[in-house]
Order: structure tokens, then sequence, then C-alpha cells
């Protein structure tokens, strides 16, 4: 087989990998505007967010230091202590949660009604928002996550395709450990939103609001919900992201990578958005891959976005989201 | 309260649809531009110039483009810090090729430049509609962004790959370059947000602006009451990016002097236009004003009281800013959609009723 | 001076004003109407041409000398032009209340002998064409508003527009005889005929010449230094002598500009706009506003509430001094210029007086607190007395020397005297020449010298010279014990309270006094949404017990200051009943200017009255209305009738 | 009778009525596998007020939208002043002098009443961009003569109280009134009423009904309207298309119609098989 096309192969594996954390991301964005019709811009900061908490808890630091510090001249820096991963991860679990009932109470409750792209424009607001409220808790600097997932080569498939091709394709641990959490966490969510109460009630809301609630579905109940599912979908994909590349605010650009997968997958479909995710992720790779070198490379920053612009010209519904028919 | 509008009646449709109908307005008015050309230019330093009025002036224009587009026709757009950059480069590009040119004009074409390009980006708007235009023009904002940094020729080569603006004078006064004084560049930024802001008040007050807000209000309506959406949203999108164009140009030919693409027209710009915008009021020529001061008045204030009063670090100052720039926006999406143009006509409804409450 | 030489040929007649105006200001404001969203104005040169087209079109439509062209239809600039337009040809103008009913319109059409009639819109031709069958005189018709016209038959109706157009293309043929005829007319033509509504019986035409318009707008202008850059607002109706007076006598002398509101809708925007700088309303008028005014500051903010009230007290204690250019305390007119920034100003620019020079008002006794309101905020509001038959001024107050309860001294040119039963006689220029077609009833009122009798009771004050009306002349009465019996007086006291909207008294030839209420429905409906009172409708709120308590009340104050006065202590209410509809002229219990039809009332509640006098404290009646369609109906009512405390005028004297 | 003479007939209360104007021929059209229509013909006349009546879901909205060039039919053609229509963009139809309300109201919330009934204009101006921005001379010269214009209907639908009044402050009966001003203003050749009456109380009936009256008697204006209360058409209309499940069941004067034995049954629901 030619080099060439191994490589290829290997580069839309890793984007494969790569598309799955923008899925994962992705799948957040769906959730909430399903539910709740609001395009959520901050849900990038959500996981950088979630992702300074958990490591926060991790390390025993002291919220809001930096900021007590200036203000009573104290010099706090560190609990001293060291929680286990998996105690953190709950902990960052409750702090999203609680999250999510505080920005339904103070923002959401009183943005009912208004038009989408107002809703939207209040997301930004919150991104800014938390961005900064978690620069202030946590700290700025970059810091490195380890919840002890693997990393590193996976030995096996190198070896194994070293001896099919004679050339070891390069797979990261964290990206197969990433895309089963992700499926995994798909999966669960499907069956939750087909099988449990709320997920029913969820699905029922998504549907129509006015018909929800004269069900008596709780509007706000729901919201608390999804924003909580997404928040923890957030944890998940900060986890991830947090250990390839360290906690820091470039963590919180990947929604702007989520976005193209949204257009392109359709907003409201949590297939889409994997598929588009999976789409997104392999398609820039392959193009850095190949026409990269020709243009001075660095296309991924924009690949997406053309991509799903051109696309969205010729179905502007995306792939799996709804037919629009316009009436008066 | 201060309105006696008694005897100040119309005769005439002129009169009727001026843009201050109120004598009192009008008078208050006159005085403002009084002021901003009588009495500034004499009094301002550098300090004054670089903090507040030049960046005010430059974001002013910036945020008429993007109300134009956002406010009047209701297109979403993310990538005002992209097409900033196109005028900046274009308006650089000018500048090296034709030294001879007076800038006044290199600030013009650069503008129109930025037009043209804004009419290719705002063509998707035709299929696509509200966020998911917003978050198409996104792809502007980071093409435009990478395409200046890695094709050399956009900045000459030049081996830091940033660009800088060589000095150029009208009538013989320096207005970019780093011998320019501060009225220089005071009076150069203003004379053209002047004339900007004449220009936009004429177009959204006739059958432009109109057409505009009718696709704003209700596209499918507009366009069965013979508007053409093709036409409306594209001349939209060509005179608001020619505005951003000028503000780009200004921005960095006038104001920074030397720019690289990434930090100056990142997306942090677009949000910075597009928060102005919002705070200030949607729909709003005197909204644009207002929220472009407000956005760079706040920075300077909390600047000056944290870091200059409480000896704060002023990474921590900035945090804090961000928080207090999202919750305001969260704030005022909230109380009040329309932003503080909205609070100022209610406040003048209520002077104009004083003393009665309603 | 031109003023001066109003007796030259060239000023006697309306037409030829005109001509000396558009010569003399021929760029300045005539006239102005809103219409089409902005104030459509017409200069003097402008409305010259147009006055004369419509005059052409007159003729070339065959109006003769000495014809009646009725105008019927709200203040508009081309019914005024068609007015003088009718004075060119040698006509009579007889405009109309334009709210008047087919039939009242038939009498007066038909009295006149109109023949031709020009109409604001559809609805007032409507009105016409319902009665025409018996009005063989009317010979055209032109109307103003096209809108809905053109199905109709045409062979003897034109728009008016279409009339001046006709006019203009004739000038050639017809101008000549329109210039014959305006040179014809003298000092003593009739200028006008108007038709007083009349307290009782059927309406009376009195004609006005040319010397009573022209003669009387020349003095009151010079009373008041009338200027040529005054402007009006002209919202009351044209069939009125004021309106005719101001909008056309005063305006065509002193050439001030005459402004027409859009339509009733829109009056108070309207006269926000123009702001006018010499202004006339009724009582009712200022009443309305003030109430108004004070419901809407019900409901302003804690802070601002007691501003106004603190400015307002203030202004009550000097603000009529400083208009009167009395001395006041350096202080005090400081304490005022603040006032006059916080509360006067805005307050009268909200209500359009900002910039009022004179202001008057007149047809009623107006209630004190009212007439020191608006004159505390600076306005010069000022008092006059009149009637048609003068061409409205009789007495005025000259500006510094104005009080509530008086109506000022003579208008230069009038003579008035007082004869020994009380009632007030005059003799003036203005004075009319006859009722058309009433000889008798002429020479019943005005004698061999001219003195016309006013019908009013009145007397001179010795100190200030400054006439004072009691009531009319003929319901000032006497009661069973011999005692002075003088209604209006006690009403217009009733009226002064803004819950009472109007009030009936009786009792001439009777041992006491009984009244009809009649509550203010905007005012009192506001007191019983502040009191939490229920009611749907004017009849349940007006017999609601609570209600009656606070009416009762009023009464009660008015008892005590009226027995105040020893001469009229008599008259105090010692029963009254609120009434379960509002008097109303549709229904003939008002008159067009609303003043009150006692006689009317008296037959038509006779059984009400009864009641009072019988001691009863409950009676059922069923009273007869008609709508707005001139549809009839009837409403059914059991009413309360209350007893009033009295103060004893006899215990009083003796104490004295 | 004289309603089949070709070159027009004057009504009993006088009105002129003109040739065709409009003609639909066979149109038929469909959303996916649903027939919205079916194979409807029928003619609209200068000066008419045409109504399109039948029980609710009966296609009448799917007609008008296609009268007004928004949904384009799969089968039949669309004569218009004697042409042909091609397929059209709805603005391009609009240019054509065809103006329209809509059902549930579509006014421009942001706008003042003024401005709306501007709107309506727009298909009438025609100064530049350039002029626009320049604004002392042409544009103000035609915003002007525009203005006249529509104040002339402001006047004659007696909404000048609200004049400056944003629209999203006025009660529904005002809003359908100004957006039948605003449709005025385009001084169409054919104004299409969605259900113009719906929601109203009776005095707002009476009103829009003398108001539509007038505007076919002082601009002679050709009108078509939908409407499914029956009597309210059967006064205002000269004649009448019934339309039932997409399909056209009767079409003539209100009385032909009112005594069409297939009209009966369609409003008596008598079951259809």
């Amino acid at each position: 087989m030619p080099d060439q096309l191994l490589y290829a192969i290997e580069a839309g594996l890793n984007g494969l990998m790569a598309g799955v954390l923008y899925a994962l991301v992705a799948l957040g964005f769906v959730l909430i505007f399903k539910a709740s019709g609001i395009f959520n811009y901050a849900q990038g900061v959500l996981a950088l967010f979630a992702a300074l908490t958990l490591v926060g808890f991790q390390n025993g630091q002291i919220p809001f230091a930096h900021l007590l510090n200036a203000i009573f001249g104290t010099d706090l820096h560190e609990f001293g202590w060291h929680l286990p991963a998996i105690v953190a991860i709950v902990l960052a679990g409750g702090v999203m949660v609680l999250l999510a009932i505080v920005i339904e109470r103070y923002v959401l409750k009183h943005l009912v009604n208004q038009a989408p792209i107002i809703l939207f424009m209040a997301t930004i607001g919150m991104a800014y928002f938390l961005e900064g409220l978690g620069d202030i808790m946590w700290g700025a600097d970059i810091k490195k996550l380890d919840v002890g997932l693997p990393q590193g080569i996976n030995e096996t498939i190198d070896s194994v395709t070293y001896n099919a091709f004679g050339y070891g394709f390069f797979i990261d641990n964290l990206d197969i450990v990433a895309s089963v959490v992700a499926a995994a966490l798909v999966i669960s969510l499907t069956i939750f939103s087909q099988y449990s109460k709320q997920g029913r009630a969820l699905r029922a809301v998504a549907d129509d609001h006015q018909a929800a609630l004269s069900v008596g579905i709780s509007l706000r109940f729901i919201w608390v919900l999804v924003w909580s599912i997404a928040g923890f979908v957030a944890l998940v994909a900060g986890i991830m992201w947090g250990s390839k590349s360290g906690v820091q605010f470039s963590l919180s650009l990947i929604a702007l990578k989520a976005l193209p997968v949204l257009m392109l997958g359709g907003f409201t479909s949590i297939p889409g958005a994997i598929v588009g995710g999976l789409i997104i992720g392999m398609g820039e790779k392959l193009f850095e891959f190949f026409v990269g070198p020709m243009i001075g490379g660095a296309t991924e920053n924009w690949f997406a976005y053309v991509l799903a612009l051109l696309f969205l010209v010729f179905r502007p519904q995306g792939l799996f989201g709804e037919k629009i028919i316009e009436r008066v | 309260m201060f309105y006696r509008e008694a005897g100040d009646f119309k005769t005439s449709y002129a009169d009727d649809s001026q843009t201050f109908p109120i004598r009192f307005d009008r008078l208050r008015y006159y005085a403002v531009i009084a002021v901003a050309f009588g009495i500034v230019p004499f009094v301002i330093n550098d300090y004054w110039a670089n903090a507040v009025f030049v960046p005010f002036l430059i974001y002013a224009i910036a945020a008429l483009g993007l109300n134009i587009l956002t406010g009047y026709c209701g297109q979403v757009s993310l990538g005002t810090g992209g097409f900033m950059a196109v005028g900046a480069y274009a308006c650089y590009k000018l500048m090296t090729a034709f030294p001879e040119v007076s800038i006044l004009i290199h600030v013009l074409l650069a503008g129109g430049v930025t037009a043209v390009v804004g009419v290719l980006f705002g063509l998707p708007s035709l299929r696509i509609k509200g966020f998911y235009l917003a978050v198409a023009t996104l792809a502007a904002q980071f093409f435009l962004v990478w395409l200046f940094n890695k094709v050399p020729w956009f900045y000459n080569y030049s081996a830091s790959g940033q660009i800088s603006a060589p000095e150029r004078t009208i009538l013989g006064q320096a207005v970019t370059g780093a011998n320019t004084t501060a009225s220089a560049k005071y009076l150069f930024c203003l004379i053209i947000l002047f004339a900007l802001a004449w220009l936009a008040r004429n177009l959204t007050r006739g059958t432009v602006g109109r057409k505009w807000m009718a696709i704003r209000d209700m596209d499918i309506a507009a366009e069965i009451i013979g508007v053409n959406p093709l036409t409306t949203k594209l001349s939209a999108f060509a005179i608001s990016s020619f505005y951003i164009g000028v503000a780009g140009a200004l921005f960095f030919a006038v104001y920074l002097g030397a720019a690289e693409v990434g930090e100056a027209f990142g997306i942090q710009k677009s949000f910075l236009i597009l928060f102005m915008i919002i705070i200030g009021g949607l729909g709003s020529i005197f909204g644009s004003f207002a929220g472009a001061a407000f956005m760079v008045l706040l920075p300077v204030l909390l600047k000056n009281v944290l870091v200059g009063q409480l000896g704060w670090a002023t990474d921590l100052a900035a945090h804090v800013e961000l928080m207090i720039v999202g919750a305001l926006i969260v704030i005022f999406l909230i109380a009040e959609p329309h932003g503080m143009a909205q609070l100022w006509r209610l406040a003048k409804e209520k002077l104009r009723l004083w003393p009665f409450p309603h | 001076m031109v003023e001066k030489t109003a007796t030259d040929a060239a000023l006697q007649s309306i037409p030829a004003l005109l001509a000396r105006n558009a010569a003399k200001w021929g760029a300045m404001p005539a006239y102005r109407e809103k219409e089409f969203g902005i104030w459509q104005s017409w200069t003097w040169s402008e409305t010259a041409d147009e006055v004369r087209a419509i005059a052409l079109g007159f003729l070339t439509l065959g109006l003769e000398r000495g014809d009646h062209v009725a105008i019927i239809g709200r203040n508009r600039p081309a019914l005024y032009w068609s007015m003088m337009a009718a004075q060119m040809c040698g006509a009579v103008p007889v405009p109309l209340y334009q709210d008047a009913v087919a039939e009242e319109m038939a009498y007066v059409l038909d009295h006149c002998g109109a023949r031709f009639v020009v109409c604001g819109d559809q609805e007032q031709v409507d009105k016409v064409l319902e009665v025409q069958d018996r009005l063989p005189n009317i010979h055209q018709i032109a109307y103003l508003d096209r809108r809905g016209m053109r199905k109709y038959d045409h062979s003897q109706m034109n728009a008016l527009a279409d009339v001046a157009a006709e006019g203009r293309a004739a000038h050639q043929r017809v101008g000549a005889e329109l210039d014959k005829r305006i040179a014809e007319l003298t000092f003593d033509h009739p200028c006008v005929m108007l038709y007083t509504s009349g307290t009782t019986g059927k309406p009376k035409g009195v004609v006005l010449s040319n010397r009573n318009i022209i003669m009387t707008s020349k003095n009151s202008a010079e009373f008041d230094h009338l200027r040529q850059t005054d402007e009006v607002l002209a919202y009351l109706p044209m069939a009125w002598v004021g309106d005719f007076i101001f909008s056309i006598g005063q305006a065509l002398w002193t050439g001030f500009t005459v402004n027409c509101p859009e339509n009733a809708s829109t009056m108070m925007n309207d006269l926000r706009e123009i702001g006018p700088t010499y202004f006339f309303a009724p009582p009712r008028v200022f009443e309305g506003q003030l109430t108004n005014v004070m419901i809407r500051m019900e409901d302003a903010g804690k802070l601002k509430k007691r501003m106004f009230d603190h400015y307002m007290a203030l202004a009550r204690r000097v603000g009529p001094a400083i208009l009167d250019g009395k001395p006041v305390s350096a202080m005090d007119r400081l304490r005022y210029r603040l006032g006059d920034i916080f509360v006067y100003g805005p307050l009268k620019n909200t209500l359009g007086y900002s910039r009022i020079r004179v202001g008057y008002t007149a047809g009623e006794a107006i209630g004190p607190e009212i007439f020191d309101f608006y004159r505390s905020l600076g306005i010069n509001l000022k008092q006059l007395y009149g009637q048609t038959e003068a061409s409205v001024f009789i007495t005025q107050q000259p500006d510094g020397q104005v009080r509530s309860d008086t109506v000022g001294v003579p208008s230069p040119g009038v003579e008035v005297r007082i004869a020994d039963n009380g009632e007030v006689f005059y003799r003036s220029p203005g004075t009319f020449v006859e009722y058309y077609k009433n000889a008798e009833s002429t020479a019943s009122t005005k004698d061999a010298e001219g003195w016309v009798a006013t019908g009013d009771a009145g007397f001179f004050e010795e100190d200030t010279g400054h006439l004072r009306i009691i009531d009319r002349a003929k319901d000032v009465g006497k009661m069973a014990d011999g005692r002075l019996f003088a209604p209006k007086y006690v009403e217009n006291k009733l009226k002064f309270y803004p819950n009472i909207l109007e009030a009936v008294v009786f009792g001439a030839g009777r041992e006491m006094c009984t009244a009809f209420i009649n509550i203010d429905l905007t005012a009192v409906g506001n007191w019983a949404e502040r009191n939490n009172i229920a009611y749907s409708s004017y009849q349940e709120l007006a017999a609601h017990p609570k209600v009656y308590e606070m009416i009762q009340g009023h009464v009660e104050e008015v008892n005590r200051s009226v027995a105040a006065d020893p001469m009229l202590s008599g008259c105090q209410i010692h029963r009254f009943l609120i009434l379960h509809k509002e008097l109303d002229a549709d229904d003939g219990e008002l008159t067009r200017t609303r003043k009150v039809r006692r006689n009317i009332i008296a037959e038509k509640f006779a059984d009400l009255i009864d009641a009072l006098y019988a001691g009863k404290d409950q009676i059922y009646t069923e009273t007869e209305v008609t709508y707005e369609d001139g549809r009839k109906g009837s409403i059914k009512a059991t009413l309360t009738l209350r007893d009033a405390a009295v103060v004893d005028g006899q215990k009083r004297m003796a104490a004295e | 009778m004289n309603q089949m003479n070709p070159e027009g007939y004057t009504t009993a209360d006088g009105r002129k009525i003109g040739p065709v104007l409009m003609e639909m021929k066979n149109i038929t059209l469909r959303f996916g596998g649903v027939k919205a229509i079916t194979d409807i013909s029928f003619d609209i006349r200068e000066g008419e007020i045409r109504a399109i009546i039948g029980p609710n879901g009966a296609g009448k909205s799917s007609m008008l939208n296609v009268i007004s060039g928004f949904y384009v039919p799969q089968e039949g053609e669309v004569w218009f002043k004697g042409y042909k229509r091609g397929p059209m963009k709805p603005y391009q139809v609009a240019r054509l002098g065809i103006a329209r309300t809509f059902q549930n109201i579509a006014l421009f919330d942001g706008m003042s009443v003024l401005d709306n009934i501007m709107t309506g204009r727009l298909t009438l101006m025609n100064s530049g961009l350039m002029a626009q921005a320049m604004w002392w001379g042409t544009a103000e010269k035609e915003e002007t003569a525009h203005r006249e214009k529509v104040e002339k209907i402001i006047d004659f639908l007696e909404i000048q109280a609200i004049r400056k009044t944003p629209v999203g402050r006025l009660p529904y009966g005002l809003k359908k009134r100004v957006e039948l001003a605003r449709a005025l203003a385009a001084e169409p050749k054919l104004l299409l009423l969605d259900e113009p009456m719906a929601g109203m109380n009776v005095e707002e009936k009476e009103d829009m009904c003398r108001f539509i009256l007038d505007v076919n008697d002082e601009f002679g204006t050709t009108i078509a309207l939908i409407e499914h209360d029956m009597g309210v058409v059967m006064d205002l209309s000269d004649r009448v298309v019934v339309m039932d499940y997409g399909k056209k069941i009767g079409d003539g004067t209100p009385d032909e119609v009112r005594n069409n034995p297939d009209v009966i049954n369609a409003y008596l629901g008598v079951s259809h098989d």
C-alpha cells in the first residue's frame, strides 16, 4: 500500500477521534436547543469552567484566592489536599448542576418568549461572564488535568497495523477512550430521552412548548434538567480535551469548532451532531493533510466553517434537521 | 421638564420628518456639534485622544455599520473583526502602493473593498437565517484572519508579519504615523464619523431604511409587498461592510499605527462591536454612539479604579471586566432589549410629559 | 394708523378688510388647518384669492343679493371662506350648529329661507337632504369633503372645490358683477345672521350688521392689544357669535392667524401644537382640563406629587398677584421662578397654554378655584360678559383687575345701566339690528333708544365699578314667603364642585328650595375607583349611597355659604336628589351651549319635583331619552330623595 | 344576463364592472403528496368585489397565496391583465400591482403606523441608493410626494390619531385597518384580502365592510377576498367562488351560490361521499 494513502488513513482516523470530541460538545448544544430553542454559545465555556473546577477540586485550590488576596491583602492559595479524581468529578458535576439552576433562575426565566437571536446573544454574554468567573475562581494559568485516563500511543494498533501495512498508525489512547465515552454518552442519552419520564417530557417540550405546558410539564424544571445534562456533557468534554491539551482558555474555543458541526448536522438532531462531528473532524484533518501544505497550513481554523457554510447554502436545515416550510 | 413644545408646529412634511422634530432636541444637537468641533480639538491631549476619543470615534463608525446590518436589517453578523481586518489591510496596501494619493481616498477605498467582500459573505444570507447566519459569518471571521496571516503579500512580506502605517498628511497635517498630534487624529476621525453618521441617518429614514426594517420585522410579508430580499439584504451587507471597513482602516492607520491581524481583529473584536450595539440599542443611530462610548469608557474606568486606585493585578481587573461586560449584556437583554437608546427615549418621554407620570 | 380709520368707506365690510389684509399682510399666514398630518397654511393673499374664487362660483350658481347661505360643519377654513364669499355676493351667511339634529336644522333653514347650503361633509348633507322636501327654497348645496359623495344626485349639488374652480373659470364673465356687489356693501349691510339657541322657545335669528361686527372687533382688539402675529384656535361652534367675532371679525381686523384642529379627537393635541396666544374657552373646558390634571397627578410618584402640591400652593398664594403686577417679595418671586421651571412651565406646556397672552372665559360663571388655578400659573385668563345681540362684548376685565366673581367693566363703546328690577341693559355699536322676521320680540328686547335688555340681573360694585351678575332676571323670583330666589346663583356654587356636573334648583313660589344634581362621571367615577366602589353604569353610580353622602356634603357646604348672604339665605337647599341620567341637549334639557332649560326640565320631571316637596324619600320614574342616532328609548329608575341640613337664616339675623 | 358581457356592465348601485382582470386556469397545487387545490378555474373582473369562500381547510388561503405568487401551482395557468404570468418571485408579483393583507396580521412591529403604510409604496419609489444617502433633493422630494399620497389614505381610513404610534401598541381591529392602508398605499390593480373580518367584533366588522366598499367605490379597486363568514360575503361581493376540499363547488352571484345545493351541503356539512 502506498505510504501516502497510509498517512491519509492515519490522519483520517485521528480526525475521526477529534470529531468524536467535537460531537461531544455539539451534543450539549443540541440538547439545550431542542429543549429550549436556545442556541447556547456558552457551551464551550461551560466545558472550560467544568474542567477548571475539576482541576481546582483535585488540587484543593481555594476559590477566588486571587481576588481575596487582592482585596484583603491575604496570601491564600490552596487547602493543601488532593482529592481522588472520582470525588472531584462528582463535585464538579454538582457544581455544574448548581450552575444550571442559577442560570435558569437568573437568566432564562426572564428571557422566555424572546426572539431566538436575543437568546443567542444572551448566551454570548453568559460565556463572557463564565470565562471571567472561571479565571477569577481558579486563576487563568494553564493547568494540567489528569484523571488517570490512559494517554499516549496505543501499541496494539501500532503493532497490528505495522505488521499489516509495514507502517504503524499513531492513535492516542485518550482519543480511543474519548470516542468510547462519547458513544456511551450518546447511547445513554438516547435511552434517557426515549424511556425515562423526564426524557419524554423533554421531547414533548422540544416538540411544542405550549402543548407541553398545557399537559402540566414544568418548563423551568426541564430547563434546569437539560442545562444540567449539558453541563455534565461539558464536564466530560472538558475532561477529555483538558487531559489532551491542558486546561486553558483555548479550551473554550472548541465551542467554535462545534458550531459548524451543528450547522452540518442540524441543530435539532442528536445523530446529526455525531455524524457532523465525525465529518468535520475527518474532513479538516484530510484537508490539512492534502491541501494544507500548498496554502500555508493551519487550515483547521476555518475549514470547518467554510465547509458548513457551503453546505448550508444548499441545505439550509442541515443534514438531519427538519425541512422548514414557510407560511403566511 | 425642559421641553416647551406648545407652538412648535409643522407646516410641511420636510419639517415633520426632520431628524430632530422637537426644537429642544435640535438645539441640544447643535450644542454637541459645536463642542465636538469647536472646543474639544483645542483642549484634547494624547492620553484622552488615545484612551477615549479616537477609539470611541472609530468604534462608533464600526457600531454604526454593524447596526445597519443587525439593528436595521436584522442580519446578525459575527464577522465584524474580519471585515475590519479587510479594511485595515486594504488601506495598508493602498497607502504603501500609492503614497501620493490622499489618505482620505485610501480610507474610503478600503471601505469600498470591504463592501465587496461583505457582499460576498452576505450571499448565504439569502438561504440561511437567524443564528444559522450568525454562525455562518464566523466563517468570514476565521477565514479572513487566517488569510491575512498566511498570505505574506498582504503584509508586504514584512518579517514580523505585522503591518505598520507610514506617515500620511492632509493639508500638511500628519494624520497617520508616529508624529501625529492628538487633535489631528481626533478631527480626522470626527469628520469621517460625522459624515458617515449623517449618511446613515439619511439611509435609515427613507426607502432603503424601510426596506431593511421590513425584512428585519417580517421578511415574508416584506417580500410579498414588493421588497426584493436579494438586493435589500446585500445592500445592507455592502453598506454595513463599508462602514466597518472604514473603521478598520482608521483603527489600524490612525489609532494603532501597527497591527497584527490575530490580536487586532480577532473574534473578540466581533463580539465587542456586537456588544456595543446591543447595549447601545439595536436599530438606533444614537445607540451606536452610546454603545461605543460605553464599551470604550468601561475598561478605562475599571482600569483606573481597580488597578489605579485599588492596585489590583491587571489580569485580575481584566477578568472582572469580562464578568461585568458579560453580566451587562445579559441584564440589558433581559431588562431593555433595545438598549440605552430606548432608556434615553423613555427618559425623554417622561420629561415631555412632566409633571404628569403618563 | 389704519385702525383709527375704521369708518373709512374702505373698511366698512368684511370683504373690504380682506382686501386690506391681502394688500398689507399678503405673505402672512391667515388660516391654518391640521390636515393630512401637517398644518396646511394659507396666506392672506391666498385666502383672498380662494374667497374670491368661491364668490365667483356662487355667482355662476345664481346667488342673489340678500340671499341667505347656510353654513354647516366643524371649523374649517373653507367654511369661513364661504361665509366671506357669501358676503362678497351681497348675501348673508347663516352658520348652523353642526351637531343639531335634522329637525332643529329644518326650522332654521326654513326660517331664514336659505337658498344655498354649504356642508362640511356627507353627514351634514344627509341631514339637509332628509328635510329638503320641506324646504323648497334650497337651491344649491355645496360640500367640502368629497368622501362618499360620488353616488349622490348632483343636479343641484357641487363640491366646494368645483364651485371655486368654476368661479375661477368664469372670472371674466362674472368678475365685474362681483366687484359691483362688493362695492355696494356698506357699514349697515347685514354681515351675518346667527341663531340664538335661546333658553326658551324656538331659536331667534339675530341680524348683525358690518358696523356691529367691525366696530366691536376694532374696540375689543384695541382693548386687549391684539396683534397681527397672534394665533387663535378655532374650535367652538361656528354658529356661536364668539367664534364669528374671533375667527372672522377680529381675525380680519387685526390680521392674526386662525388655526382649525384636525378633528374633535385630536383637538387637545392640536391645541398643544399650536399654542395659541389668544384663547377663548367656556368654563367647562377649563374645568374639564383641571379635573384631568388632578386625576393624572393622582398616580404620580410621591416626591413628584409633593413638589407639585408645594409649588401649586405657592402659585395660589403669589401667582395672581405677580400676574397683576402687584408687589410681591423678591424671595417669593424667586421661588415662583423655580416653580415655573419645575411645574408651571411644563404644565402650561402640556396643556398648550404656554404662549397665551390673552385668555377669556364666559357664558357661565366659573368656579373661583378653577379660575385662580389658571391665573396662578401665570395665564392671563379673564372673564367677559356678553351675548349674541351685543356681538359678544358687554363688559370685560382689563388686565390687572381680574376676579372670578365679577365680569369686569363695560367694554369700550358700550354703555350699561341697571334697571330698578336689577336687570342689566346695554347700548353699543355692536347692538344687533333686529331679530329676523320677528319684529315683536325685537321690540320687546331693544327699545327706541337702542337699549337692549340682557335678561340678566346684576349690579355694579361701588368700589371697583365691576359688574356682578346674579342670575337670569326672569329666574330671579320670589319664594312663597317673599324671600329672594336666585337659582342660578346657587346652582353655580354647586357646580363649582368638580363632582357636580349640573344642578337645577327649584323653589319659585314655594316655601323651600330643592335641587336636582347631575354628577360628573369622570370625577366621581375616579373618586369611586380610589374608594373601590364598583359600578357598571352612570345610573348605578348616581344612585350609590356613598355618592349621595358626598354630594350631601357639598350641598350642605353650599347652604352654609348661601346663608352667609342674608339677602339670599332663603335659597338654601332643603331637599335634593341625584338624577339618574345626564341632562342632554339632544333631549332638549340643555341648550346647545349647555345652559339648563329650567322650565322644560321642570315639566319633564314634574313627578320628581312633587316627590321632593311631598317629602317622599323614594320614587320610581321613567324617562324618555334620545340616542346619538336619533332613536328614542326610556330608562326606568327608583331614585332616593335626601334632606340636607340648612342654617336657619332668622336665627343668624337675630344673633347679629 | 349582463354579467356575461365581456366588455363589462354596470351594477345595480351604479358601479362599473370592467372586463376580466385576472384569470385562473385549471390551477392545481400540491404540498408533497397532499392536494391543496384541485383543477380550479375562475376569473376576476375589473372593479368587482370577488369572494372566495368555503369551510375551514377548503384551500381558500392556498388559493390566495397562488394569486399573490407566494405558492407556485404545479399545474394550471395564471393570467393577469391579459398576459400569462410566468413563474415569478412574490415581490415581482407585487410590482404587477397585486397587494394583499394577511389573515394573521403581518405588520412591521418595529415601525410606526406611518412607516408601515409608507412601505406599501416601496414598489412605486425609485430614488437610488446614492440619492437616498444624500437625502436633500431627489430623495426628500420623493419622500414628500409619497407622504402626501399616504396621508390621503390615512385620512380615508380615519386613523389620523395613531399616525405616529408604533403598530405594536395598537389593538387588533386598528392593526387590520393599518394593514389595509398599507395594501392600499401600493395603489394596487388587484387587492387581496385574507379574512379581513377574522376575529373582529360586530362594530369592527361593520367598519371594515364600509371601508372595503368605499375603497372599491372611491378608487375603483378590484378586490378579491377570502372569508368564511357567509353573511358578510353575501352583502359585500358581486360574485362568489365556493371551495370545498380543494375543489370548486360553486361560482356566481351571491343568490346563485346561496341556492346551489352543493354549497348548501358543504355548509350544512353533509357527509362527502
